[in-house]
């Protein structure tokens, strides 16, 4: 028998995973992904607690997830499509002109 | 049964998440990706929620890596122009930080007491259905305002005007 | 019914109210267009034989306003009903006036105050101040000389100001100021009176300022109005006091509460001086008192029918109508008594002595003008209050005569006023002549004559009275003597002599129309006759005029707790001594004046060359407006500079922006973070979740 | 339909909204078409005034209470409601603002060029947000309307204004706003309270004047009101935004600025502070009006020494709106009713300064006196105009300055008389100041060439001039109508403040006040 915390760690270390990619990668598409991971995470961590209350409202929750997943997913690929037309780069360190 | 099925694709999904950020090129990272959401969608069956381990598998892996995969041909970064990776102070913080995180919050989950008895069945298409079209109904048409939001943004962004 | 024509007692406000308003409109439109045309002219130089106003810069003046422009002869019709319409209702008023005046005579002395209310003005919880009239013996010697003297100055400025562009603005202001005056003498309350009071100040600001062009002028009433104001601040305050201590501000409340609250202990001698010396600030202000006597010398900016009218005879005076009016609380006050009458007597003899030197003969007349004030206090401050007013009278009669006349000599002149350069005029403007003569020996105090009756019925009480002393007496005395000096010596300067007049000037010189002549030989009348209303019982008379103003100040007596107002004559030979004394110094004066002016003419020089201190200090006024500037002035303007430019600009706004610039430096700083790299922020996420997370953890093991 | 009662019932409501209808309908006019827009404003701030004569026609003087109140719940779960109504206290500042409107509509139809279009809007919706605040009994819905007004203000100065005018509408937005936020801490403490003393929720302020409020809370609620109304009068020493915002504010803004906003701050003073929290406002009394004072001499001096015309006019308000304080805080029922009518007064008068100055502004393109001289020459009605307005803004007897000044040291005189005195000699430097400007802007010979070719005041100038001198003779000689219809509230006030005073006094421990044991405790 799996204990809920089981699922709570892995979800824990899938998150830690996608974390690290995030801050470490410099590559755009590769932190994007790594957002996914971090998401899969979670939603690990939704449907198992979900499951074991008897509560639907985790699967919910990751549907949602799933969802916003998806749009993020688009809306970041565009910006890194125009990004690189103007940039040819998808060096997340040469973009800083977010400052003044 | 479903412990040995449990580690197996734990296993699996936290594998590939390693090998998702470790790669050099996005294309393998994004090959890896789609393991580890497999392994994931496995898991969803492990705790019953069969519909989402559908979804899982024909949305993400499906169109949401392939839209990956597709960006990652269409801009074609030569092997040359990758970006190098250096270790910064920030990046190993960040990695550290990372870990750290990782293990405040198994600590927090082995103190998370919760009912012994799963209920089967909540994951299943009938019963997400029912709450995605009785309670939640609001929630689910403003995820379709989402998406449309998304594709309008992403059109708007791949214009070539912009 | 007698009473039904007191019933139209607020006509005599109302006819120059409606002057005000009927020229005031003709004066935007109407002469609205010919002003603006002239504007557009380049302002023709030199001056051409228009001797159309009294300044004392002859040379760069009149010609710099237009003279030239408007004629006569050219006027436009407005002009014609302008002049028609202004002195007509004045004239009005006066009919109106006298008609109530003569019913108010018909009733029996103790019912001789007829009050009229109109409406309620301000009304705040238990404090009322209405439009309401009071007529009584006081208030109707006023009105009758201010109608009457007013009329007859408003008929000598048609001629007078005849050459003036702004014809109508003028009367809108003399006919503002006839109203703002009657409201100050009919007003039967303190406040309706304290807006006659400003009413006047701003006239006089108006009319000084005239020829607003000039700068001297508009200076100079500037100045008159903000010295007022100090002493209307005296007059508000005294009014608070007033309402605060008797509950009340009109007259007949007030004085009829005395005895009471007297009694009761509420209105103690303390408040009563407090009350009093308030009032008396701001009577010292608008009737040139020391030490706010300095705007009435520079008020000679304004054309020569206003000094007359508001700077001699009327408006100057209405600081001792309201100290008469106050009797009642002047006399609950010893003290403040004394201090009417000592200021009263100082500035009498401060400014007789500074009437010596000065050369400009408008100047004379204003230092004059303050000194015959003095004497009023002086006769207020001894209790003799009818005298007050008897000298009142009677110097409004001879001083607007004077000044007048100066005015037709002046208009002779083109615009001469320095006395320098007259001499001999006699012969060319005879009607001026003998009535500047009469009032001269008017003002000298030659028995018979109205100035006669009056100052010597002033100094014998400032000895006799038990609120007067010796020493006034003889300040007094003093005082008279060198009037009749100086008035002889303006008189001798002017008329007679040899010629010193520019020859340019000197072909142009002529007798002043008939509506210069005529007011003038009316007041020569009553500058010699006005005083045989008063002629004391010592003298065979039976003194009508005290006896007509008993009523108000019998009350007055009877309230207050000396009644010291009409007391017995101790002794008729000394009165009759004195008297004597009083006409020998006089007549000492004159002989002085004919001795150094007629006789020996290089001595004056030759004096002022011995004592050249003395004379430098006399005949620059004694440093007064000087040290004025210097103490007062320039220490106010100093001070608010450094106000605005260190306080405000630097302190107060200094911490203002000292805080926006410290917060702007601190985001400086801050920005810094944002360095726009994103990794940066990825952390920074991070970090904060790690720390959340950790708290949480925290939490969760410490309960 | 029953138009006349239902327009009754919903008077107050109509005139909140009839602006803002306006707003709308200028948004669908062509930005091009100046003229239409310009009229289309004019026409509903016209009808808002003229509506607003309905108000003075309903109102009954006798009595203290709240009149034509229109009370709908808005969030009930909070216990906020949209509560409006009018008593002798604010039907005044209610008709001034509509009485102002129109003016400053037409004066602006010249000296308003660009963006006329934005610019009516802005002054549409202000007119609005300036009738919510007077109208608003209710605290939330007063403080909505109250920041509300910062809004257009801050643009019609940043947009339309002189040269520093970013600085200007920056330092005008930040020193009110950190005063209002501070008022909103004190409106949640009060809104708790209540809740506390009777557990229920309310924002209502009738019910919130009944609520005894321990002294010491007093204290500190009444120093949040106090720093908001302060900055908003604006008091000594927080009055450096108001020169640079008059300075710099478009004429129009300058006149509304001076005649409404300031108002708003000594409005909530009467209405807010010292009727909420009477002890504290006792307490309070000796800093305020030595405040007041000193602000009165202060402005005076400033002024005298200014260069720019409208900057000496906005000192000239501090001294101005010192009297009004001077007299609100003399806590009696004279020094309070000249406070309200030298509100209004120095409405009319002030905000004509700055119509007259906007006058020779527009021809001349500078407000700097030296420039000037000699104009009485040239602007025979400019110049009677100004000197009517002067001498109303110098108080003179017969013109409304005198009214209200006189009230004002009537009542405080008797509470305070050596402030009382000093203040008075506020009254001398207020002719020192206006009449040197006076001469050195009319007087004298016309040195500048230019001057010379200047027009007169054209019609439409003199027909928005017109209505204010009336008013100032009418105040100034018969201010009856006035001053009656503000008896019933001043009087009620006065005595719900002692009754209240000393309820709170007999609730605290001692008796005494928080003051009083601050300074027995340092000793």
């Amino acid at each position: 028998m799996i204990e809920p915390p089981a699922y709570l760690l892995l979800s824990a270390i899938l998150f830690g995973i996608g974390v690290v990619g995030v801050v470490a990668r410099r590559n755009i598409l590769i932190i994007l992904m790594s957002v996914e991971v971090m998401l899969n995470g979670v939603n690990v961590a939704f449907v198992a607690v979900g499951s074991y209350l008897g509560d639907a409202t985790g699967g919910i929750f990751a549907f949602m997830v799933m969802t916003v997943a998806a749009a993020e997913a688009a809306v970041g690929l565009a910006l890194l499509i125009a990004l690189y037309r103007i940039r040819e780069t998808i060096d997340i360190t040469e973009l800083k002109v977010l400052k003044w | 049964m479903e412990a040995l099925f449990f580690i197996l694709f734990g296993a699996i999904a936290v594998g590939g998440a390693v090998m998702v950020v470790t790669r050099r090129h996005p294309m393998v990272s994004a090959l890896y990706l789609i393991l580890t959401l497999f392994a994931v969608a496995a898991l969803f069956v492990l705790r019953h929620a069969h519909f989402l381990a559908a979804i899982q598998v024909i949305i993400y892996a499906g169109a949401v890596v392939v839209l990956f995969i597709f960006v990652i041909m269409l801009i074609n970064v030569p092997e040359s122009r990758l970006p190098v990776e250096r270790a910064t102070i920030v990046r190993v913080a960040g990695v550290i930080a990372a870990g750290l995180l990782i293990l405040e919050s198994a600590v927090l989950a082995r103190r998370f007491a919760m009912p012994k008895a799963p209920v089967s069945g909540v994951g299943t298409v009938e019963a997400v259905g029912r709450a995605l079209f009785t309670d939640y109904l609001l929630a689910f048409e403003v995820t379709s305002v989402l998406l449309l939001a998304a594709v309008i943004g992403a059109i708007a962004l791949s214009n070539k005007k912009l | 019914m007698v009473s039904g024509v007191l019933d139209y007692l607020w006509l005599v406000p109302a006819f120059p109210l409606l002057g005000v308003i009927l020229n005031g409109v003709l004066a935007l439109i109407a002469e609205r267009p010919f002003l603006l045309k002239e504007a557009g002219l380049p302002p023709p130089g030199g001056s051409h034989g228009h001797p159309s106003r009294g300044n004392s810069h002859a040379t760069e003046a009149p010609g710099s306003h237009g003279s030239g422009a408007s004629g006569p002869h050219s006027a436009p019709v407005y002009r014609n009903v302008v002049a028609f319409l202004a002195p007509g209702a004045v004239g009005a008023s006066f009919v109106v006036a006298l008609l109530c005046v003569l019913s108010l005579a018909a009733r029996p002395p103790e019912g001789r105050t007829f009050v009229q209310i109109l409406f309620p003005w301000i009304q705040s919880g238990s404090f009322l101040a209405p439009v309401g009239f009071q007529l009584d013996p006081l208030s109707s010697v006023m009105a009758l000389v201010v109608t009457g003297v007013g009329f007859l100055i408003h008929v000598y400025s048609v001629g007078y100001m005849s050459h003036e562009r702004a014809f109508a603005r003028y009367f809108v202001y003399l006919n503002l100021f006839m109203f703002a005056m009657l409201m100050l003498v009919l007003a039967n309350n303190y406040l309706l009176m304290f807006v006659g009071w400003e009413g006047v100040g701003l006239c006089s600001y108006l009319l000084i300022g005239y020829w607003y062009e000039k700068q001297s002028a508009s200076d100079a009433g500037k100045k008159a109005f903000i010295v007022n104001r100090i002493g209307d601040f005296g007059f508000l305050l005294g009014v608070f006091l007033i309402f605060w201590t008797f509950g009340s501000v009109s007259f007949t409340d007030v004085f009829a509460r005395i005895p009471l609250l007297r009694d009761s202990g509420v209105l103690t001698a303390g408040m009563a001086t407090a009350i009093t010396l308030l009032l008396f600030l701001g009577a010292t202000g608008k009737s040139a008192q020391i030490p706010l006597y300095v705007w009435l010398p520079d008020a000679m900016e304004g054309p020569t029918p206003v000094s007359a009218l508001i700077h001699a005879a009327t408006m100057v005076t209405a600081g001792v109508y309201m100290v008469a009016r106050s009797s009642a609380l002047f006399l609950l006050s010893p003290d403040a008594m004394s201090v009417v009458a000592v200021i009263g007597a100082a500035t009498a003899i401060f400014s007789a002595t500074i009437g010596i030197c000065q050369t400009d003969i408008k100047r004379v007349l204003a230092y004059s003008t303050v000194s015959q004030l003095g004497y009023m206090f002086l006769a207020c401050g001894v209790g003799a209050f009818a005298a007050g007013i008897f000298h009142l009278m009677t110097h409004a009669f001879f001083k607007a005569l004077l000044f007048l006349g100066s005015g037709s000599v002046i208009h002779a002149l083109s615009g001469e006023q320095d006395m320098r350069k007259m001499g001999g005029v006699r012969r060319y403007l005879p009607v001026t002549f003998v009535t500047m003569f009469a009032a001269t020996l008017a003002i000298s105090g030659i028995p018979g004559l109205s100035g006669f009756f009056s100052k010597d019925e002033i100094l014998w009480q400032s000895f006799s009275s038990p609120h007067g002393s010796p020493a006034l007496w003889f300040v007094g005395a003093l005082a008279a003597g060198i009037t009749a000096f100086y008035m002889f010596r303006l008189v001798f300067l002017t008329f007679y002599g040899g010629s010193r007049m520019d020859p340019e000037v000197e072909k142009h010189v002529h007798e002043s129309p008939w509506t210069m002549t005529v007011p003038l030989s009316i007041l020569a009348v009553l500058s010699v006759a006005g005083g045989w209303v008063g002629i004391p019982a010592s003298l065979g008379g039976d003194n009508r005029f005290e006896e007509w103003l008993a009523p108000v100040f019998r009350s007055v007596a009877a309230a207050g707790a000396h009644g010291a107002a009409t007391g017995a004559h101790p002794s008729v030979s000394l009165e009759f001594g004195l008297m004597g004394i009083s006409v020998g110094v006089a007549l000492a004066g004159i002989g002085i004046a004919y001795f150094l002016y007629r006789l020996r003419t290089s001595k004056p020089a030759e004096i002022a060359r011995r004592v050249p201190a003395l004379y430098d200090l006399v005949y620059h006024k004694y440093y007064v407006d000087e040290i004025y500037e210097w103490a007062v002035v320039r220490r106010v303007v100093d001070g608010s500079v450094w106000l605005w430019q260190m306080f405000d600009a630097l302190f107060i706004d200094g911490i203002v922006n000292g805080i926006a610039d410290g917060v702007r430096s601190a985001g400086d700083r801050v920005r810094r973070l944002q360095a726009g790299i994103v990794g940066g922020y990825a952390f920074s996420l991070l970090a904060g979740a790690v720390l959340l997370v950790g708290y949480i953890l925290y939490r969760s093991m410490v309960p | 339909m029953t138009g006349v009662p239902l327009l009754d019932q919903h008077l107050l409501s109509v005139l909140i909204g009839l602006p803002l209808v306006g707003a709308a309908a200028l948004l669908f006019l062509p930005r091009e078409g100046h003229r239409t827009i310009r009229n289309v404003t004019f026409l509903f701030t016209l009808a808002e005034f003229l509506l607003s004569l309905l108000v003075v026609a309903r109102f009954e003087s006798g009595t203290a209470a709240m009149q034509l109140v229109e009370s709908v719940p808005w969030i009930p779960r909070y216990g906020i409601g949209y509560i409006v109504g009018v008593d002798g206290i604010s039907l005044w500042l209610l008709m001034l603002t509509t009485f102002i409107m129109p003016i400053t509509i037409l004066s602006a139809y010249s000296s308003v060029q660009k963006h006329v279009k934005e610019f009516m809007v802005f002054m549409l919706i202000l007119a609005t947000a300036m009738v919510g605040v007077f109208v608003a009994t209710d605290l939330f819905l007063f403080y909505v309307f109250w920041e509300m007004v910062l809004i257009p203000m801050y643009f019609l100065i940043g947009v339309w204004g002189g040269e520093r005018r970013i600085y200007a509408a920056i330092k005008f937005f930040l020193y009110t706003f950190v005063g209002s936020v501070l008022m909103l801490v004190a409106i949640l403490a009060l809104y708790f309270h209540h809740y506390a003393v009777t557990g229920t929720y309310t924002t209502d302020l009738v019910k919130l004047y009944s609520l005894t409020i321990p002294v010491k809370m007093q204290f500190w609620l009444f120093a949040a009101f106090f720093l908001a109304f302060a900055f908003k009068v604006p008091m000594f020493p927080f009055h450096t935004w108001l020169p640079d915002a008059h300075t710099e504010a478009p004429t129009a803004g300058s006149v509304i600025l001076a005649a409404v906003l300031l108002k708003m701050g000594t409005y909530g003073f009467l209405r807010f502070a010292m009727a909420l929290f009477p002890v504290a406002a006792s307490d309070f009394t000796p800093l305020i009006v030595t405040l007041a004072v000193i602000g009165i001499l202060y402005g005076a001096l400033v002024a005298m020494v200014q260069k720019d015309v409208k900057r000496l006019v906005a000192y000239s308000s501090v001294a101005h709106l010192g009297f009004v304080m001077l007299g609100l805080f003399a806590l009696n029922l004279q020094g309070i009713e000249g406070g309200i009518l030298q509100m209004i007064n120095h409405g009319v008068s002030t905000g004509a300064l700055f119509l007259v100055v906007g006058i020779i502004y527009e021809r001349r393109h500078t407000r700097l006196i030296s420039e000037f001289g000699g104009l009485s020459r040239v602007l025979p009605v400019f110049a009677f105009c100004f000197m009517v307005i002067t001498l109303s803004s110098i108080g003179l007897p017969g013109t409304n300055g005198f009214v209200g000044e006189f009230l004002i040291m009537l009542g405080a005189f008797r509470t305070h008389m050596w402030h009382t005195a000093v203040a008075a000699t506020g009254v001398i430097f207020a002719a020192v100041y206006m009449l040197w400007m006076f001469q050195r802007v009319m007087y004298g010979k016309v040195t500048q060439e230019e001057n010379l070719r200047l027009e007169d005041m054209n019609g439409r100038e003199v027909a928005y001039m017109l209505p204010l001198l009336l008013l100032v003779f009418w105040i100034g000689v018969y201010p009856q109508p006035f001053l009656r219809r503000m008896d019933a509230s001043v009087a009620a006030f006065v005595t719900r403040f002692e009754a209240q005073k000393q309820a709170a006094l007999r609730g605290s421990p001692a008796g005494e006040t928080m003051l009083v044991r601050y300074f027995d405790s340092g000793k």
